[in-house]
Order: C-alpha cells, then sequence, then structure tokens
C-alpha cells in the first residue's frame, strides 16, 4: 500500500518534470529552426511558477474551476494506467481502449471549463477541437484495432513484453502502418501545427484557453507537461517497443536504465512532432477533418485489415 | 394471482383506472403505483429467475402464456426500473388522462413482450405497445405519428408474415418447440438430410425479422420515425419510449438469435470469424452508429439531437448482438443497459428543461447551469455516462463491447464502434454548451429548478448509472446467469476478459487522488473573483447583454461543410418519394384498368380462364 | 488555505522577471517594431518573453506608439483584466507628450493619466536596441519590486478614474458597448429579411 | 508627349455632357467641372464610358471663397486614366447638399459616410450617413471637422488641458 503510493508520486514527479523539459526542448528546437537562440530549457518552470504565483485570479462559476481541477486529475489518472519500464503502478489494468478513452477525458474538463466562461472566443475553439479530435478518432480508433488484432491482447504491458521479443511493433508491416498513422493523429494531440486551428493564436487568440489566466492556466501547464509524457510514453511503448531492461543485477539500475531508454524513444516522438509543427502552415478545420479522414484512415485501416488477416 | 400476470397487467389496469377516475391528484397515484407494483414484483422475482416460473391465460381461441427466465428478467428489470422513472416524472409533465392510460399500456405492452412465451404473445403484446406509443405520438404531433404507424405496420406485418411461415411449417408458436424443430432442421441441413425450411424461406424469415425488430430498434435504414417520433412526445414518455421500447427490438433480436440462430448459420453461412446473417446486423448497427450520431451533432432542437443520439446508441447493441458470440452477447445486454439508464435520464433531463422553460430549441436557451443546479448536476452524470468516461457504467458497457468485437478480429467494425464514441462527445458538448454554458437569455432569469418527482426519478437513474458503473460486476454476475457460464470473470469491481481487464474502483480511487492533487495546487494560489460574461475577452471591446456573446445555431458548421456530399442523401426523403410514386401507380391502375367498364372486366376474365386452361387447371 | 509566500519571494520574482507574456495588443506605428525584436535578429524569446494573444495571461503590456481615445478605451478595458502583478511598457514620445501628434484632436497626450506606466521609452520610433534596453530596464525594476504600477493603479484608481471619466465621460463603457447597437439590429433584421 | 487619348476621351464625354467643361492636365490625368446638380448624370456617363473604379471622394473647404469643392476621382482600367470630377457646393452647412452616387458606384457610400463626417456635406438619399465612423461621439457634439474655420488646436488643449503648454501666438513649435 504505502509503496504503491510512494512508486505513484515519484513517477508523478518524475513525469512532471521530464513533460516540463519536454516544452522546453520544443520551444528550443522551433528556436533553432527559426535561426533563434531560443529560451533556457528550464523556462516552462518558470512560466508556471509566476502563473501559480499571481496576485489576482477571475473565476467564471463552479465549473470553471472544476473543469481545469479535473483535467489535471484525470491526467495524473491517465499517467498511472501506462506502464513505465518495468514499474507502472495500474500496467495490470493498463488497457488500449481504456488509455485512449483516459487520455481525450482531460479535454473534456479543459472544454468544459472554457465553455462555461462564455467567451465566444471559447466557443470557436471548443468547437474547432471537438471536430479535431471528431477527425482524429477514425485512424486513432483502426491505429489501435491494428494493435489489439496483432498482439491478440489489450494489455499495454503484455504489448511490450511481447515487443521484447519479437522486436519493435514498427518492424511488422501493418504496425508500421499504423504507427505512421498515430503518429499523424499524435501531431494534433500535441495540438501543433498543421493541427493547430483549435488554439489559432492570433485569429481567436487561444481559443479555449483566451479565458484561463493565473492558476488556472498554471495548473494547464502541469496538465499539459504530463500530458505530453503520457502521450510519447504511450506512444514508445505501444510502437517502439518500450524498454524493459534485465542486464543488470540491481532492481534499481534496471529501472533508471529502462527509463532513459524510454526517454530517447519519447524524445524521438516528440522532435518528429516538433520538426512537423515547424515547418508547416495550418490547416482550416474542415481541411483538417478532410485530410484525417482521407489519408490516415486509410494507412490505419489498411493496417487493421493486415494485422486481422 | 401469479407475479407474471400481475406484473404484465397491473400498468395496464391502473392506466384503464387512471382514464376513467381522471381526478388530478388521484390519476397520479394509481398511475405510479401502476408503475411501481411491477418495479416491487420485479425486484422480488429476482430469487425465483431459476425457477422457471411461467403462467397461461386462455382466451378460448389462442392462449397467452408467458414465463420468467435469466433473461426476460434482465430486461424486465430494465423496462420495469425506467419506465417507473418515467412514470415518476409524468407526474410533473402528464397533461390529460389520455396520457396516462396510454403510456401505462405501452408499459404494460413492453412488459408483456419481454414475458411472453410463444411467438402470438409476443406479437400482441408488440402491437399494444406500437398502438400506445402510436397514441402518444398521435396526441402531439400527426405527420410524425404517421410515420412512425406506418413503418411500425410495415415492421408488423413482416413479423405476421414470419409468424404464419413458422406456424405453417411447424404447427407451433412455443418458443421451446420452435427452437428445437430449428435446431433439428440445422442439423439436419449439416447432414445433408431434407430440411422442413428450405434454404430460401429460412433466408427469407430471418429478413423479416430482421425488418420487423430493425423498425422497433430504429436501425438504419429504418430508423427515419424515430427522431420524430421520440422528439414530439411528452418528453417524460420520450424516456421510456426510447429507453425501454427500443429495447423490445433488441429483445427481438436476440429472440431471433435464440430461435433459429444455428439455423441461418449453418444455411447462410459465416463471415471470418463470425456468421454472415449476424454480420449483417452488426454492419446495419454501425451504420446506425455513424449516421446517427454524425446527425444528432448537427441538431438544432434539443430533444431531436437525443433523438438521434438514441439511434446511434443502440446501434452500439446491434453491432454487440450481430457479432454473435457469447461476449458480445454479454456486451450487447450490458450496454442495452447502460443506454436505458443514460437515455432514459437524459430525456428526464430534457423533460425538465422543456418544462421549465418552455423552449425546444437551442438557440434560445444557455446559461442554465447556476439557475437549475441540480438538473445540471444529474445531466453532468448523464452526460460522462454517454461519453463514456469512466468510472460510470457508460464506460463498462461501452468498453466490454469494444474488446468483444476488435477481440473477434473485425476491424471495420471496431472502426465503427471508436468513432461512434468520438462523436458522442461532440453532439454532448454541444448541447452542454448551448444549455447550460455561455450567455443566458434574459427571459429564461426567473427559471426554477426541476421539480420534486421528475427530481426523484432523476436521482434513481442517475444513482444506477454510478453504482453499476464503479461496481459492473453487479451486471456481469447476471449476465453470466443468463448465459449460465462465466464469460466475464472478475469480481465486484474488476472486469476480467482474459485479454483485457477493467479496473473500476482503482479509476475511481486515482481519479479522486488526482482530483484532490489539483485541487491543493488551485488552492494554495491566491483567491478568485467572480466576474460576470460580459467581463470576458472581446478583443478589448466593451459588451452588454444585448450582444449574443454564444454560437447559439449551426455550432457545428465546419462538419456540415465537410460532410456536405453525404448530408444530401436522405432515407426519410426517399421512403416519402416512394410513397408518391406508389400513389402515382394506384392513380394509374384506376384510369387504365380498373376503369368502372364492365367490357374490359370481362376480357380481364377472360384471360385470366385462358392463362388457367395453358396451365392446365 | 494561507501559505507564506515571502520566503519563495526571490524565486518568484526572478520567474516574473524571466518569463514575461506580451499581450499582443500592439497600436499604432511601434507594432511594426515588434516582429524584428521577436524574430532572429534581437530574439526576445531568449528572456522567455512570449507574445501571448490573450490578456487574462499575460504580464507585460506594449503600448507601442501614438494612443487614440479609441485605442485608449481598448486599451484601459484589456488593461484592468490582466491579472495582478501587471505591467506597461510604453515605447516612442507619443504616449509621453503626444510625440508628432502634440495638437491631434484625436491623440492622447499624456499617457499615464489614465493608466500607470512602468516604463517609458523615448524616440521616434525606437530602435529594437532601444526597446531591449527598456525591456532590461522592467526586468531590473521588477526583480528590486519597483515596477508596482499596478499597486499604484488600485491604490489611486479615483485620480485615473476622473482622468479617464473626463477624457470620455460618465459611463463610457456601456456608452461604446452600445454605440453599434441600432446599427447592428437593423443589419440584423435586413439579414433576416432576405 | 502626345495627349490625343485623352484629348479624345474628354471630346467625347464633352459632347455627350454640354454642361460640363472638361480638360486635359496632363498625361493620364484628365479634369471636369460640373455644376453640382448634374453630378448623378455625369458620373452615369463615366461609367458608361468605362470609367469602373471610384478612387476617392475629396473635399476641399475654400474658406475665402465661401465653397467647398467635391473631388470625384475616378479610375478606368480600360483608358488607364485618372479623372478628377470637380463641382463646388456652398459652404455653410444647411446649403451643403448634393445628391448620392452611392446607387451608381456602391464605394461611394464609404466615401459619403467620410465626406460628411469631416466636412458636413449633405449627401442626399443615403441613409447611413449617420452610421458612426471615424469620430468618437463626444468629439462630433464638439462639432470637431476638418473645417478651416474650426479653432482645432484650442478644441485639443481644451479637451486634453493642455492650456500651460503652448503659447497662442507661435505659428511652428519644435518638439
Amino acid at each position: 500500500m504505502i509503496e504503491t503510493a510512494l512508486k505513484a508520486l515519484l513517477i508523478l514527479i518524475y513525469a512532471t518534470f521530464v513533460g516540463f523539459m519536454f516544452m522546453g526542448i520544443i520551444r528550443i528546437v522551433t528556436a533553432r529552426i527559426h535561426r533563434r537562440v531560443g529560451p533556457p530549457i528550464y523556462q516552462p518552470i518558470l512560466d508556471t511558477i509566476k502563473l501559480l504565483s499571481k496576485k489576482s485570479n477571475i473565476t467564471h462559476g463552479l465549473i470553471y474551476d472544476f473543469g481545469v481541477i479535473y483535467a489535471l486529475g484525470a491526467t495524473i489518472l491517465a499517467l498511472m494506467f501506462i506502464p513505465i519500464g518495468s514499474i507502472g503502478v495500474l500496467r495490470a489494468y493498463g488497457d488500449l481502449v481504456l488509455i485512449t478513452f483516459l487520455l481525450e477525458i482531460p479535454m473534456l474538463g479543459i472544454m468544459f471549463a472554457a465553455m462555461s466562461s462564455g467567451n465566444p472566443y471559447a466557443g470557436i475553439g471548443a468547437q474547432r477541437a471537438l471536430l479535431t479530435m471528431l477527425a482524429i478518432q477514425v485512424p486513432l480508433g483502426f491505429a489501435i484495432v491494428a494493435l489489439a488484432e496483432f498482439y491478440g491482447t489489450f494489455s499495454t504491458y503484455e504489448i511490450v513484453m511481447a515487443q521484447q521479443t519479437m522486436g519493435w511493433s514498427i518492424i511488422h508491416l501493418p504496425l508500421l502502418l499504423a504507427a505512421i498513422a498515430y503518429d499523424l493523429v499524435l501531431q494534433a494531440m500535441f495540438g501543433k501545427e498543421p493541427f493547430d486551428i483549435m488554439i489559432a493564436p492570433g485569429e481567436i487568440s487561444l481559443g479555449p484557453m483566451v479565458e484561463f489566466g493565473g492558476k488556472h492556466m498554471g495548473i494547464l501547464q502541469i496538465q499539459h507537461a504530463i500530458a505530453l509524457f503520457a502521450e510519447t510514453l504511450f506512444f514508445a511503448n505501444i510502437f517502439l517497443g518500450g524498454a524493459v531492461v534485465t542486464a543488470f543485477s540491481s532492481p534499481i539500475l534496471n529501472t533508471i536504465a529502462s527509463l532513459a531508454i524510454l526517454l530517447v524513444k519519447q524524445i524521438a516522438v516528440l522532435l518528429v512532432a516538433t520538426f512537423m509543427g515547424a515547418i508547416f502552415p495550418r490547416f482550416t478545420i474542415d481541411q483538417a477533418a478532410k485530410f484525417y479522414w482521407k489519408w490516415p484512415t486509410i494507412i490505419a485501416a489498411l493496417g487493421a485489415i493486415l494485422a486481422s488477416l | 394471482m401469479n407475479e407474471l400476470a400481475i406484473i404484465v397487467f397491473v400498468p395496464l389496469i391502473a392506466g384503464a383506472l387512471a382514464w376513467l377516475i381522471d381526478v388530478k391528484g388521484i390519476r397520479e397515484i394509481i398511475g405510479v403505483l401502476g408503475a411501481a407494483i411491477p418495479l416491487g414484483y420485479t425486484a422480488l422475482l429476482y430469487q425465483k429467475t431459476g425457477e422457471g416460473l411461467s403462467f397461461a391465460l386462455n382466451l378460448g381461441v389462442f392462449k397467452l402464456t408467458f414465463a420468467l427466465n435469466t433473461l426476460s428478467w434482465f430486461f424486465l428489470g430494465i423496462g420495469a426500473l425506467v419506465g417507473f422513472s418515467a412514470i415518476l416524472a409524468l407526474v410533473s409533465t402528464g397533461k390529460d388522462s389520455y396520457e396516462w392510460l396510454f403510456a401505462l399500456m405501452s408499459l404494460s405492452g413492453v412488459l408483456g413482450v419481454f414475458l411472453a412465451n410463444d411467438l402470438l404473445t409476443f406479437f400482441i403484446f408488440w402491437e399494444i405497445m406500437t398502438f400506445a406509443s402510436f397514441m402518444m405520438v398521435l396526441h402531439y404531433n400527426r405527420a410524425a405519428s404517421l410515420k412512425y404507424f406506418l413503418l411500425s405496420v410495415f415492421g408488423a406485418y413482416a413479423m405476421l408474415i414470419a409468424l404464419g411461415m413458422i406456424y405453417a411449417k411447424l404447427g407451433t408458436f412455443d418458443f421451446a418447440q420452435i427452437q428445437q424443430a430449428m435446431y433439428q432442421d440445422a442439423y439436419a441441413a449439416a447432414f445433408g438430410a431434407d430440411t422442413v425450411f428450405s434454404k430460401g424461406e429460412s433466408a427469407l424469415i430471418y429478413l423479416l425479422f430482421l425488418i420487423a425488430f430493425g423498425v422497433k430498434a430504429g436501425m438504419f435504414p429504418l430508423h427515419v420515425w424515430a427522431p420524430d417520433a421520440y422528439s414530439e412526445t411528452n418528453q417524460s414518455y420520450a424516456a421510456m419510449f426510447s429507453g425501454v421500447l427500443s429495447k423490445a427490438g433488441v429483445y427481438g433480436f436476440i429472440m431471433l438469435y435464440i430461435l433459429m440462430g444455428t439455423r441461418l448459420a449453418i444455411e447462410i453461412g459465416g463471415f471470418r470469424s463470425t456468421t454472415k446473417f449476424g454480420y449483417i446486423i452488426a454492419f446495419l448497427g454501425g451504420l446506425t452508429i455513424i449516421v446517427g450520431g454524425l446527425l444528432a451533432a448537427l441538431q438544432e432542437d434539443i430533444r431531436k439531437l437525443f433523438a438521434y443520439s438514441s439511434i446511434s446508441q443502440v446501434g452500439y447493441i446491434l453491432v454487440g448482438i450481430g457479432v454473435g458470440t457469447a461476449l458480445s452477447m454479454q456486451a450487447a445486454l450490458f450496454h442495452a443497459l447502460s443506454h436505458a439508464l443514460f437515455k432514459g435520464l437524459f430525456f428526464l433531463i430534457v423533460a425538465t428543461i422543456v418544462y421549465r422553460t418552455g423552449k425546444t430549441s437551442f438557440a434560445d436557451m444557455g446559461g442554465l447551469a447556476e439557475k437549475m443546479p441540480f438538473t445540471f448536476a444529474m445531466a453532468f452524470v448523464a452526460i460522462l455516462s454517454l461519453a463514456g468516461i469512466p468510472p460510470l457504467v457508460g464506460f463498462a458497457s461501452k468498453w466490454v463491447l469494444f474488446e468483444a468485437v476488435i477481440s473477434q478480429n473485425l476491424p471495420i467494425l471496431g472502426g465503427m464502434v471508436f468513432f461512434g464514441s468520438a462523436i458522442g462527445f461532440v453532439y454532448l458538448i454541444r448541447f452542454t454548451y448551448a444549455v447550460w454554458f455561455g450567455q443566458r437569455p434574459t427571459d429564461l432569469d426567473d427559471t426554477k429548478d426541476a421539480p420534486l418527482p421528475m427530481a426523484i426519478a432523476m436521482a434513481i437513474l442517475a444513482l444506477f448509472n454510478v453504482v453499476l458503473g464503479i461496481a459492473p460486476g453487479l451486471v456481469a454476475r447476471e449476465l453470466n446467469k443468463i448465459f449460465g457460464k462465466e464469460v466475464i470473470g472478475g469480481n465486484l469491481f474488476i472486469l476480467d476478459l482474459g485479454f483485457g481487464r477493467y479496473n473500476a474502483l482503482a479509476i475511481l480511487i486515482y481519479l479522486i487522488v488526482g482530483i484532490i492533487i489539483a485541487g491543493i495546487i488551485y488552492f494554495l494560489g491566491a483567491k478568485v473573483r467572480k466576474v460576470p460574461v460580459t467581463d470576458t475577452y472581446q478583443s478589448g471591446n466593451p459588451v452588454t447583454m444585448e450582444y449574443n456573446l454564444t454560437i447559439r445555431r449551426n455550432f457545428f458548421l465546419p462538419l456540415k461543410e465537410a460532410l456536405a456530399f453525404w448530408l444530401r442523401i436522405s432515407f426519410d426523403k426517399l421512403y416519402r418519394d416512394i410513397g408518391a410514386w406508389v400513389e402515382d401507380l394506384a392513380e394509374v391502375l384506376r384510369n387504365f384498368i380498373y376503369n368502372g367498364n364492365t367490357q374490359s372486366y370481362a376480357w380481364y376474365l377472360a384471360i385470366v380462364l385462358l392463362i388457367l386452361a395453358l396451365w392446365g387447371v | 488555505m494561507m501559505v507564506d509566500w515571502r520566503l519563495y519571494e526571490p524565486l518568484i520574482n526572478f520567474a516574473r522577471k524571466r518569463s514575461m507574456w506580451i499581450v499582443a495588443f500592439c497600436t499604432g506605428c511601434g507594432g511594426i517594431e515588434m516582429p524584428p525584436l521577436m524574430t532572429s535578429r534581437y530574439d526576445l524569446e531568449r528572456f522567455g518573453m512570449m507574445p501571448n494573444p490573450a490578456p487574462r495571461m499575460a504580464d507585460l503590456f506594449l503600448i507601442t506608439g501614438y494612443v487614440t481615445p479609441k485605442t485608449l478605451k481598448r486599451i484601459i478595458i484589456t488593461y484592468e483584466m490582466q491579472p495582478d502583478p501587471k505591467y506597461v511598457l510604453a515605447h516612442g514620445s507619443c504616449p509621453l507628450n503626444g510625440g508628432i501628434y502634440w495638437d491631434g484632436y484625436n491623440a492622447i497626450k499624456h499617457l499615464d493619466k489614465y493608466i500607470p506606466v512602468d516604463v517609458a521609452i523615448a524616440g521616434c520610433m525606437p530602435r529594437p536596441e532601444a526597446v531591449m534596453d527598456g525591456i532590461k530596464k522592467m526586468m531590473e525594476l521588477i526583480e528590486t519590486g519597483k515596477a508596482d504600477g499596478w499597486k499604484r493603479y488600485k491604490e489611486n484608481y479615483e485620480y485615473y478614474k476622473k482622468n479617464q471619466d473626463e477624457l470620455f465621460g460618465e459611463g463610457w463603457r456601456e456608452k461604446t458597448a452600445r454605440r453599434w447597437i441600432p446599427w447592428l439590429m437593423n443589419k440584423k433584421k435586413e439579414g433576416d429579411r432576405q | 508627349m502626345n495627349l490625343e487619348k485623352e484629348q479624345m476621351i474628354v471630346e467625347k464625354i464633352l459632347q455627350k455632357a454640354p454642361y460640363a467643361e472638361g480638360t486635359v492636365r496632363r498625361q493620364r490625368r484628365i479634369e471636369f467641372r460640373i455644376p453640382p446638380d448634374r453630378i448623378r448624370d455625369f458620373l452615369m456617363l463615366l461609367k458608361e464610358n468605362n470609367f469602373e473604379t471610384m478612387m476617392q471622394i475629396t473635399a476641399v473647404d475654400w474658406l475665402k471663397d465661401g465653397e467647398i469643392e467635391l473631388v470625384y476621382q475616378m479610375w478606368s482600367y480600360t483608358h488607364a486614366v485618372h479623372a478628377f470630377v470637380k463641382t463646388r457646393i456652398p459652404r455653410d452647412v444647411d446649403k451643403a447638399r448634393v445628391p448620392t452616387v452611392r446607387d451608381i458606384y456602391p464605394v461611394a457610400e464609404t466615401y459619403e459616410r467620410d465626406a460628411h463626417e469631416f466636412y458636413k456635406v449633405t449627401f442626399e438619399g443615403n441613409d447611413k450617413l449617420e452610421m458612426p465612423w471615424i469620430l468618437e461621439d463626444e468629439d462630433k457634439e464638439a462639432g470637431v471637422c476638418h473645417r478651416k474655420d474650426f479653432d482645432m488646436l484650442g478644441y485639443v488643449k481644451k479637451k486634453y488641458k493642455l492650456l500651460d503648454r503652448f503659447e497662442e501666438d507661435k505659428e511652428d513649435y519644435v518638439i
């Protein structure tokens, strides 16, 4: 009981820290692509401290506060179900479908909070975010189906274990297709170009985020950090083979080694998303929907059908 | 008197009494009693499900036979529970004794359908149910009721023909005997011996039943009656209409499996890991999910949105039934239960909103969350449940369904159900935004919260949503009892399918922990100050309440644009055209053939005789 | 839950100094000076500054150039939306004394009569170097806690309110909000007719 | 430097519009002077002679003549010629009236609102003249306009409380 709680706390702290580092990495890499120096890597932490230490905050009612809190809580919940190397609190119940749902729930909380503010920009942003989610759901679903049918199980941990023997998922053709589709989906999950119409900063001033300030925004920054960590971790686990190191004798070393391997894979996923985001312009929402319903869907459906044969 | 008879006939009698007495106050009491007694007896019968309780009522020409088994008890529970809540809510929204009569009549009709032990009883109560619901719709909107009536009659005739064929061959209506005969027939077909039903006949019966039950369940493309019928009636009754009556169609599909599943499987053959005829049902169910969901997202009327959403959710159940494994059947039953729970809750919420505001269009609503906090809390539960947010019953059933479908290597169906869950999010958020949040029209400033009966009714259903969500093992146990074997393992809080596990309690605990952590961070920050809706950032422009700050209509315009091509296809219009075409044909016949000219009639006679002569009669 | 934050004050001040989010409300000609500041020549993101369209989460308000009464109304509303602590940086001579619009009926002469200005940069228009110097100055002020415009605005609210009302007239917010309503309603009616 | 094209256009228009007097100023610049009551006919004529675009309606305040000169600037893509149509109307506010050309050149609505706000010229038939334009309401009430007899500096001093800042008689200020 106690060590479970301790483990969960450690995972949470690690995920938050690494998530903030990821946000810093995204900003630095984007800056370098722009030939800029870019902020220090700990910049997101400073931002969060500043936001949380604002001396005055506003609210639009109970839902406005609760939605934000719920978003962070649900993200922590989702994190707990994803196996991190050999540790992982609830990995026995880390079900593909469950995690896919849990990774979407935080958005629901944010949408509730944003819409309860009654700001028209937030309304438009919520609409766009929802349509983007609707668009990505099709390829995402097919990718998950492909995984489940290829491995014959829904447990993320068992999939990771299977990859230790069979090699990474992406060396098998059906799952390679699924991985490509899922990576395109990840682009929208991170809310990066070309699918960041939902938070179009110039046009609708950050859309759903327009009314958040002070500690609400701070909590959302933490949520974003953890969500970044969780999404990249999920991708690394199901497609890039995860990491289960048993080479060393001491479990501590094994854990550290597998965490390091996972970190490398996660950063790889992150960099792909960042490069794509840095070089592409923005889709309008119906273009995004049509795009997702065409190529990624075809690729992922092909993968699923191949996997089910 | 037998419990089954009480369960079936008490609502009918109560309705009749309420109609005859027609004193405000007394008729409500009678009606609620008439709905409460079946619920009580259903709860009592829980112990006796194994005993094969049965009851026969001899009407001379034929006899109505009822029997209770675990399956029918499951549906009975759904029907009695949701029906009771709906009747309770009817206390507030019911206008006159007419509604009481037919609401209770349809309740007893559907309970009779669930308890029927032979096809004839099944058919009779099916018709009672259809007639009563038709009268309920007729009370509000003539056109919608006629559309509903036409399609129901269509389905009824289909069922009648199927009944006739079965009776002609087997000479019995009894479920057990039919099942027996069908098994023998199936084995005969398997071993190449001559069969009672030829391949074409069994396929035809299947098709007829598909139409009959598909109409009632609102299966694509026979769903066109549902949106109007669900929306154009007393919304409290719509809770029962959508929550229970559509389950009669589902129950019918399951009966189809029980009666002639093996027969059809052997006759029509299999597709991948499932049977061909089942895959047809499943595929139509998947289309139902997508079509219903997308149309629900584009509605401008709150009742219509939930009507379409109800259609979309029934699609899940059809998918589960169609896949046809024990697990997917259980998933379908589970989702039937949760659909009844959250959809009944939703229609009660809609009833409350319509009852309190008198408005049905999204364009004149908004900002009601402050005015109706209790109803909003109920809506919150319902939204989380329908959108499939763990730990609520909606997610548990949906999860079992996903795993059941995907584990059968049916990728297309898997993609369809995933899409369905997303579209659920979409139209629910539209409802939330338009009704509860944003800027409140000034004429809604003195809206009151739900009246007591509706509040109680909503609370009952919401309670079940939460409890069965946190402890899905309760339902799984019943489902295992129905199938007589351990299909869904695990204990009270854990569902274990072998290839996937779901722990509702852990989710609850960790969600609470996460929310507590977030709350600590929140309360460490500085105090918050409440600001009005006009104090939001509008590029620095000052605004007043005269401005419209909420997207009131065409919320999902981009979706409409993206789907413009598909939205042009309308089955409703298609059926209208067919109807018009039939009328024209009749006109043509009247003009050219039956033109009242004895001369020509003589000629027809001669021609007929000639044909018969040539045939050698 | 009350926590004594004074222990963490240095850290918080450092964070405030190193992550100033700009509200992207670039009025006047100074808006043109922003792109070079943001882009690769003088990269302001080095100091954690980031243009931010929403005032609710912004700290630094750049008044880049002349201010007309029309803009000033929006500026005041936006400024009041920002959460404390918030800082104002005025570019060029126009916010100081009207600049070349000294005799214009539609240019504010003294911005600091209407909202508190923490740092003002002289010049017409100041070069990016000058702007960066001003930002450095702003950082020093924040670190030493001298950038207290938001406090002054709270304490002397009557004074600022008086000046605003003298310029715009009493109840100018509602008046400005309702200004277009008759025409919008007419437009709406026409739209319904068509 | 040949001006045949311009000459040709001017003659072609003048023979249709005898009430107008037209000259060629230089290449691609022609100029007409017409009485204010014929402005609609003349602009219709110009439109027929493919002057497709109205670029601007400029108002000039001739204080000494007591007149306001409206310059309709038309541009023809076909001839690539820029035509000034000048008309003079009396200066006093109630007499400064001219028929609107909004139905001929829809864009004129905007320019007419502009001229109405800053020079108090009334364009009869344009119902959008009172729509809020550039000036704030308080300025409008104070009668701010760009007519030469309006004491702008005094108004600015009064509005922004700058009485101590300028000497009255000084002409050129250096800041």
